[in-house]
């Protein structure tokens, strides 16, 4: 049991970490499409970066600064350009997948898979089994949880940020800047997915491939979706889906020739599709935040 | 000028070319109450924002104290004292009372906390305030006036000096503006100094010590004592004399004299039936037999309502906001669910009609919120106009000759005097009297049997109120049933020839002429029910 | 004219390695444009034929260019690209774009075509050289490599997707394994895709934590996930792809079986530059681009004596395959 | 200057613009920016097969992103182009295959309307669980993308795999016969074309000259003051839903019946996401999204043939559809310090954009 449990962790880190960055630009009022993107690049960089200097802290460090000069890049363009941050979501899930290989191939010459020497530490490596193989970030992830949770839900600040995605005219006449609490959330939600794309490549695996990203960044906001944009509700629907993919695994191996594989591997989006529509109607569609806020000062 | 807590030099604000406040210079004196009044668009909101810093002026100063305030900071504006309760409360919906409170907080310390500590300290202001409501409550589950409460309590959580309050009575009902002007004489006892927006001449009267108006946008009377000023003299200058028609009156009525000055509702409290004409035809246009019904907000619902509504006759609905009136216009109207009980709507059973074919029947709504349900603010004016015809409720379906509609939405706006340059125009391009006339114009057809007027003239000035009751009205003369849902008692008083009082989702009362204000007063805060 | 040159060129380059002359290169000015549908990069069949491309056009004297064409319904229209581009040969892979070489070939008889995973055109293109690999033989001795060496029965392989290419692979493995051992249990995992790294590893640690000891890879890029998987604890082991995992994973590859392109790359683009190359078709099985390579020395981790089992096993089925005793089944669909 | 040479030009603004950082962006990593740019024109306009190409990427590109402009325009964000094209494909396909031998007019409108129906489907599913249960359509559509992309891979790796030939081994419906065939492997042919056109007009007159179209503006903008109104706002939602999944749809079965010829998993994979660009680069407009389709199918068309010409990795493109779709709704304008007469202290009153977008509330029944 121990060893499902450390294995769905394990599965559930990337998507809870990049969860908790769409919660926090979430709740300051921009839906988060790009998270994709930036873990891609967190990936990779800390890849090449672990693999060049042989260094962990610097790879993660590198890895969290590139997502977060992105991030910058999209705060610049939704919020000071306007644009449709859905639609610069996905531009940033383009340029994610398009410049990981793209540096690739400036860098090592060819396209394809870098491998690290080194990886993460693994915090109970003496421990045979899935448990040995969390690394340091999987296992600090839900202390990260929470700590977002105090930020958000605790915090004057994290009240502050999540007045700007609810009502931002209400921030805005309180004194708050709202395109600064969007910066806020989307530097710390760039951090946040830096770590998870480096626990993707990083992590265990400790290689990275073009497009291993594989549309982790969109169930993970689903996620933020189905929590309501609550920190812990983000996670606990992260973990969720990481269940749901260690059980679709599960099933593909278990019941073999009952369902066609094919169907297996459609699991998790189907079930995406399935929570969103129950919490919908449990929620109430009007209690979600909503795509667009307009109140007439 | 060190005793004016507010002073404005050249204050200028431009939105694009247009010219919202044009150099006002103004002061308003320490630790008294100062009125702003004008009419819809007159630069009331524009003023107080600035002087709160949440509009960057182009040209001038406002200085406190003084001391100029750096031009659109809040923050500065907010270090000084100056506190701002919005015509629309700014309060987040997701959050709780106590969440809202702290989030904006100027107090120093509390940068974070647990939730009960937070709550315990909060609730305690609440206490101390007298606002009974649980720190942890949502706000979203709240009703209006709690919501201003709270938002005068936030707006003087911290070192408030300066309290600006942006139309506070609108969505008041009576018994609660006098207690909000309570509040408001024991602030000022205390030194804070008040500057109010207010539209009710009879409010201003009540609560002011100074008045200052504004006309499209330009600074008309200055901190005026407001003992000394006449009603007539206080209307004119609101009004503006030769520009009385451009405020909205309609061609053919005569400039606002006196008696209009009666008639919409400035002679403090008599109620005489200055234009009372029993047309009641007695035909039976609207009947309800213990409807019991829920609003499809999830707000108050019906609980076995018996009403019936003669052509004829306008019929008021009085009553605090949140006792069943939206459920009562929705149920007309077919919008929400009718549990129990029927509905009969010009002789037929309607309980289960959907909302167009009622509308096909002739009944006609003119919504709570003319910017949401009564408008698309970022549609052209025809397409507003033109959605009965569109859905074929009234005529036509399928294919659409837009230029037809164009030209009869122009025809249609000019017999309503709609003040508009085009009718691609978006709607959110006019002044809000001219928007209720956009309403009007589409509503008000020929065809209307019933008519359901939720709040017509609320945020209004008196040239687009008079308006408004004019058309109603008429709707009634030529024989159509009219319900008044209004939170405007003198509203009601002056133009209703019936006045029912919702309650708690019931009818508590229902008096024809001679009204009793007493015992209206009574039925709506359920002491007679 | 061209032709008469490259024959040359071919002659000159195969009868003394690299030796072949500046000179003549500079003349002729040739092009090899190799247009693949599967990312190069994972070190798997399209990374070994560029590799072939590139060498072949070493010897030539040539330019080549390798390009990536992800959208089928794009592969015409780059084909057509490069043609016009003044290619002298063009490289082809796979059979998802075999009509559109087919087509671009007809329209340009002056350019050589080869298109290497293919099945034999009737009638043959006068410009294309058609190669097939009966590549799923070699997953036969890898299933019974596997099986021989399993100590617990089951036995597994991490593929990308379902595809027929794919599925004929899996069986032709499982059927390997059940000719050593009818009773052993012969488990897929599907990730999905050829890229998710992470995912091949979950479900590879799921197959060697269900009891699986030995698994195939066969998913691309992804495949690095069941490589690392196999590293994470002793007594899991592997038979890859690609020969670099013997490097990455000394202790626990068993052997490499797989697509090895480049050779006959080599060679075919050789064959279509004759000058009295007519078209026609390659048809390569065990023993000439394909084959199994066992582990030599035997991995760290594995049991010597299982180990050398496994490989006489090979060695003897090898040599069935080779000379047709041993039917190995051809079966596109999942069971 | 003439107004639609205004919105042209500040609509083109940021495409330009992305343009510029790209060929930035290669200049850095070691290649030719500049040249990169003129292989763009050459590839796209440079010679008649790019044209050829341009026009043959515009046809799915305009008639999928007319049905994003149905939608979006009618306040649903239907990102599931993707999904709703490989429908379209698998109705087509599975028609078109039947009957090989039928006469061909009739099974090539069989094989169209199945095409239409199924991604009208794909789209109504999404359509339904947004109007009736309130579950938000960008992630369902999203997710029903991934499930069409492994639906479409199990119906050709099995029950619709191509069986013609023992050694077959691509994962591909058996082809389309000749006869049944719309256009050659180019893509343009009076056929296609004259559907192309016939639903450019199609889709102009129901927007503009229908009670539909009027109405399901509206809804987008404000869906409450409709249902005031009494008009059923969930039925236009049902209905753009099925409009833009069954365009869709018809993408995909010209893209099978025309250039295509065969059905193949992995097909066309950007035309969802590229379709959608289209629809908001031209401001939903209808011959705006004409406009847009052709300049986006001129990129496609260059995308094949940078790879060839300047030795570019087909990743750059993707790159280049990053900043394009960054910066194609972003409202570039002067700077600050060239506009503003006088600036306000950094901080407290600037506008909000998010807010400032502009959309009204949207309300369902
Ligand atoms: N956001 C806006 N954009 C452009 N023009 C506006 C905007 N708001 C108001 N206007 C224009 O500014 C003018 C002044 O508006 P204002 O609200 O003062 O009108 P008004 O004459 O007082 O009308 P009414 O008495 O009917 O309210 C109007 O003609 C209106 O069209
Ligand atoms: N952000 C803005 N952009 C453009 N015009 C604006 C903006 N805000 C206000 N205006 C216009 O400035 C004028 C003054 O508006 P303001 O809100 O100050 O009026 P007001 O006196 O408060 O009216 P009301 O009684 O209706 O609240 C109006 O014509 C309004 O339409
Ligand atoms: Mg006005
Ligand atoms: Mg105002």
């Amino acid at each position: 049991m121990i060893d499902v449990i450390a294995a769905v962790w394990q599965s559930a880190t990337p998507l809870v970490l990049a969860a908790l960055a769409g919660a926090l630009a979430q709740r300051a009022g921009i839906w988060h499409l790009g998270l994709g993107g930036l873990m891609s690049i967190g990936a990779m960089l800390s890849v090449v970066l672990a693999k060049e200097t042989g260094n962990i802290p610097i790879a993660l460090i590198g890895a969290c600064f590139a997502a977060t000069v992105v991030s910058a890049l999209m705060w610049f363009v939704i919020v000071k350009l306007s644009a449709n941050p859905i639609i610069v979501g996905i531009g940033v899930n383009a340029l994610g997948l398009g410049g990981t290989i793209l540096g690739i191939v400036a860098i090592y010459g060819a396209e394809g898979t870098v491998k690290s020497d080194v990886g993460i530490p693994r915090v109970f490596d003496a421990v045979p089994g899935p448990v040995g193989q969390l690394s340091l970030i999987a296992v600090a992830t839900p202390f990260l949880a929470v700590l977002v949770w105090w930020f958000v839900c605790r915090t004057r600040i994290g009240l502050q940020i999540t007045a700007t995605g609810d009502f931002p005219f209400a921030a805005r006449s309180a004194g708050i800047s709202t395109s600064r609490m969007r910066l806020y959330a989307l530097l710390l939600g760039g951090v946040l997915c830096g770590l998870s794309g480096a626990e993707l490549s990083l992590g265990t695996l400790q290689s990275f491939s073009p497009g291993m990203e594989a549309g982790r960044g969109l169930i993970a906001f689903a996620a933020v979706i189905l929590g309501a944009a609550h920190p812990l509700g983000s996670v606990a629907a992260a973990v969720f889906f990481g269940a749901v993919n260690y059980f679709g695994i599960w099933a593909q191996l278990n019941w073999r020739g009952v369902v066609p594989t094919e169907f297996m591997l459609m699991l998790p989006y189907i079930v995406t599709i399935i929570a969103v529509v129950i919490t919908a109607r449990v929620r109430g569609a009007s209690k979600s935040f909503n795509l667009v806020e307009m109140r007439d000062g | 000028m060190a005793d004016n807590a507010i002073t404005c030099t050249g204050v200028t604000v431009r939105f694009g070319d247009f010219v919202a406040l044009d150099d006002v210079s103004v002061a308003f004196e320490r630790g008294r109450i100062h009125a702003l009044v004008g009419q819809n668009g007159a630069g009331k909101t524009t003023l107080a924002r600035a002087i709160a810093g949440l509009e960057a002026v182009s040209e001038g100063s406002i200085s406190s104290n003084g001391e100029i305030i750096p031009n659109g900071d809040v923050i500065a504006s907010r270090e000084r004292g100056i506190e701002m309760v919005h015509q629309s409360f700014a309060l987040p919906p997701s959050m709780t009372v106590a969440e809202a409170l702290e989030y904006g907080s100027t107090v120093k310390g509390g940068r974070s906390f647990t939730r009960r500590g937070l709550n315990a300290r909060w609730q305690k202001y609440l206490d101390a305030s007298r606002v009974s409501v649980r720190a942890g409550e949502k706000l979203r589950n709240l009703p209006v006036e709690t919501m201003q409460s709270i938002e005068i309590a936030r707006a003087l959580a911290g070192d408030a000096r300066i309290l600006i309050l942006d139309e506070p009575t609108a969505v008041l009902p009576p018994e609660s503006v006098g207690r909000l002007f309570e509040q408001i004489r024991r602030l000022k006892a205390a030194g804070v100094t008040v500057i109010i927006v207010l539209h009710k001449v009879r409010e201003v009267l009540e609560i002011a010590e100074t008045v200052t108006v504004l006309r499209r946008g330009k600074l008309i009377l200055e901190t005026v004592e407001a003992s000394g000023v006449s009603v007539a003299d206080f209307t004119e200058a609101i009004i503006g004399g030769s520009d009385a028609a451009a405020a909205g009156v309609a061609p053919g009525t005569s400039p606002v004299a006196s008696d209009d000055l009666a008639a919409i509702g400035l002679d403090l409290g008599t109620h005489a039936a200055t234009e009372f004409v029993d047309t009641a035809t007695g035909e039976s246009l609207v009947r309800l037999v213990g409807v019991t019904s829920a609003s499809s907000s999830g707000g108050p619902g019906l609980h076995g309502v018996d009403l019936e509504l003669f052509g004829g006759q306008i019929v008021g609905v009085a009553g605090v906001e949140g006792n069943g009136q939206v459920a009562l216009a929705e149920t007309i109207a077919g919008l929400s669910e009718v549990r129990d009980g029927q509905v009969e709507l010009i002789g037929e059973s309607a309980t289960r009609l959907d909302p167009l074919r009622r509308r096909g029947l002739g009944l006609r709504i003119i919504p709570f919120d003319r910017n949401t349900e009564g408008l698309s603010r970022s549609s052209p004016l025809w397409q507003n106009w033109a959605i009965p015809l569109l859905v074929g409720a009234r005529r036509r379906r399928g294919y659409v000759r837009t230029g037809v509609l164009r030209k009869e939405a122009e025809s249609a706006f000019q017999e309503w005097d709609v003040r508009f340059t085009s009718v691609n125009q978006n709607a959110s391009e006019l002044s809000g009297g001219n928007a209720q006339k956009v309403i009007l114009a589409r509503e008000l057809d020929a065809d209307a049997r019933v008519i359901i007027a939720a709040q017509p003239t609320r945020g209004l000035d008196l040239g687009a109120v008079e308006f408004v009751w004019r058309a109603l009205r008429r709707a009634r003369d030529s024989g159509a049933a009219v319900l008044l849902i209004s939170s405007d008692l003198d509203e009601l008083m002056e133009i209703c020839d019936r006045i029912i009082v919702v309650y708690a989702g019931g009818i508590a009362l229902d008096t024809a002429r001679p009204f009793h204000i007493a015992e209206i007063g009574s039925a709506m805060t359920g002491v007679s029910a | 004219a061209i032709g008469i040159l490259a024959g040359t060129a071919a002659c000159s380059s195969s009868s003394s390695g690299d030796t072949s002359s500046t000179g003549s290169a500079a003349a002729e000015d040739g092009s090899i444009i190799f247009i693949h549908d599967q990312a190069a990069g994972d070190g798997s069949v399209t990374d070994s034929t560029i590799a072939g491309v590139e060498d072949a056009a070493d010897q030539l004297g040539y330019t080549s260019q390798a390009v990536y064409v992800a959208d089928p319904a794009n592969y015409e229209s780059t084909l057509r690209n490069a043609a016009d581009s003044g290619a002298t040969v063009i490289v082809t892979e796979f059979f998802r774009i075999t009509d559109a070489t087919n087509l671009v070939a007809a329209d340009y008889p002056d350019i050589k075509f080869v298109h290497l995973y293919a099945d034999p055109e009737e009638p043959a293109i006068s410009n294309l050289l058609t190669v097939s690999y009966d590549s799923y033989q070699v997953l036969f001795l890898s299933g019974v490599m596997a099986a021989t060496y399993s100590d617990t029965g089951k036995i597994g392989m991490v593929m990308g997707d379902t595809q027929p290419m794919i599925a004929a692979d899996f069986n032709a493995y499982a059927a390997g394994a059940a000719s050593v051992d009818p009773s052993i249990e012969v488990i897929p995992g599907v990730v999905g895709n050829y890229d998710d790294a992470a995912k091949a590893q979950e479900v590879a640690n799921q197959l060697y934590a269900s009891g699986v000891d030995v698994i195939q890879t066969d998913a691309g890029g992804a495949d690095s996930g069941t490589v690392a998987a196999a590293m994470q604890e002793p007594g899991r082991f592997l038979i890859a792809s690609t020969l670099s995992v013997f490097d990455t994973a000394p202790d626990q590859t068993l052997a490499v079986g797989g697509l090895e392109f480049g050779p006959s790359a080599v060679e075919s683009i050789m064959a279509v530059l004759e000058p009295d190359f007519e078209g026609g078709h390659n048809a390569t099985g065990i023993g000439e681009a394909l084959k199994l390579t066992v582990a030599d020395p035997a991995p760290g981790g594995a049991d010597a004596t299982r180990f050398q089992a496994a490989v006489d096993a090979v060695d003897a089925a090898s040599a069935g395959v080779i000379d047709g005793t041993t039917e190995v089944p051809f079966v596109t669909e999942m069971p | 200057m003439n107004p639609y040479v205004a919105v042209a030009l500040r609509r083109l603004a940021p495409i330009v613009l992305a343009l510029v950082l790209f060929a930035v962006l290669l200049q850095l990593i070691g290649y030719q920016g500049i040249e990169v740019l003129q292989d763009i024109f050459k590839g796209s306009v440079g010679t008649p097969n790019a044209l050829v190409q341009t026009l043959r990427w515009t046809i799915p590109l305009v008639i999928i992103g007319l049905g994003a402009v149905v939608s979006f325009r009618s306040g649903f964000f239907n990102v599931g182009g993707l999904g709703q094209f490989y429908l379209g494909a698998i109705g087509a396909t599975s028609v078109a295959t039947a009957m090989p031998d039928g006469p061909p007019a009739v099974v090539v409108t069989l094989a169209v309307l199945a095409g239409i129906a199924l991604g009208a489907v794909w789209s109504i599913v999404p359509g339904i669980l947004r109007i009736v249960f309130g579950a938000d359509e960008v992630i369902t559509t999203i997710m029903a993308n991934f499930v069409a992309q492994y639906l479409l891979l199990y119906l050709l790796a099995g029950p619709m795999m191509d069986r013609s030939s023992d050694t077959a081994q691509g994962a591909a419906s058996a082809p389309i016969a000749d006869d049944l065939r719309i256009s050659t492997s180019n893509g343009l042919s009076p056929v296609t074309l004259g559907v192309t056109v016939a639903v450019i007009v199609i889709i102009w007159l129901l927007l503009a000259r229908t009670s539909f179209g009027v109405l399901s503006g509206i809804a987008g903008r404000n869906g409450v003051m409709l249902r005031w109104q009494g008009v059923k706002v969930g039925r236009i939602g049902l209905v753009a839903f099925g409009l833009s999944g069954g365009l869709a749809g018809l993408a995909g079965a010209l893209e099978i019946m025309g250039p295509s010829g065969k059905l193949v998993t992995g097909l066309s994979p950007q035309v969802g996401n590229n379709a959608m660009l289209v629809a908001l680069v031209a401001g939903l407009a209808v011959f705006g999204s004409v406009a847009a389709a052709l300049f986006f199918g001129a990129l496609t068309a260059a995308s094949l043939f940078l790879p060839v010409a300047a030795q570019l990795p087909a990743s750059a493109i993707v790159v280049l559809n990053g900043f394009i779709a960054m910066l194609v709704t972003a409202q570039l304008r002067l700077p600050h310090w060239a506009t503003r007469r006088r600036r306000p202290t950094p901080g407290a009153a600037e506008p909000d954009p998010v807010e400032q977008v502009p959309l009204e509330p949207k309300v369902l029944s």
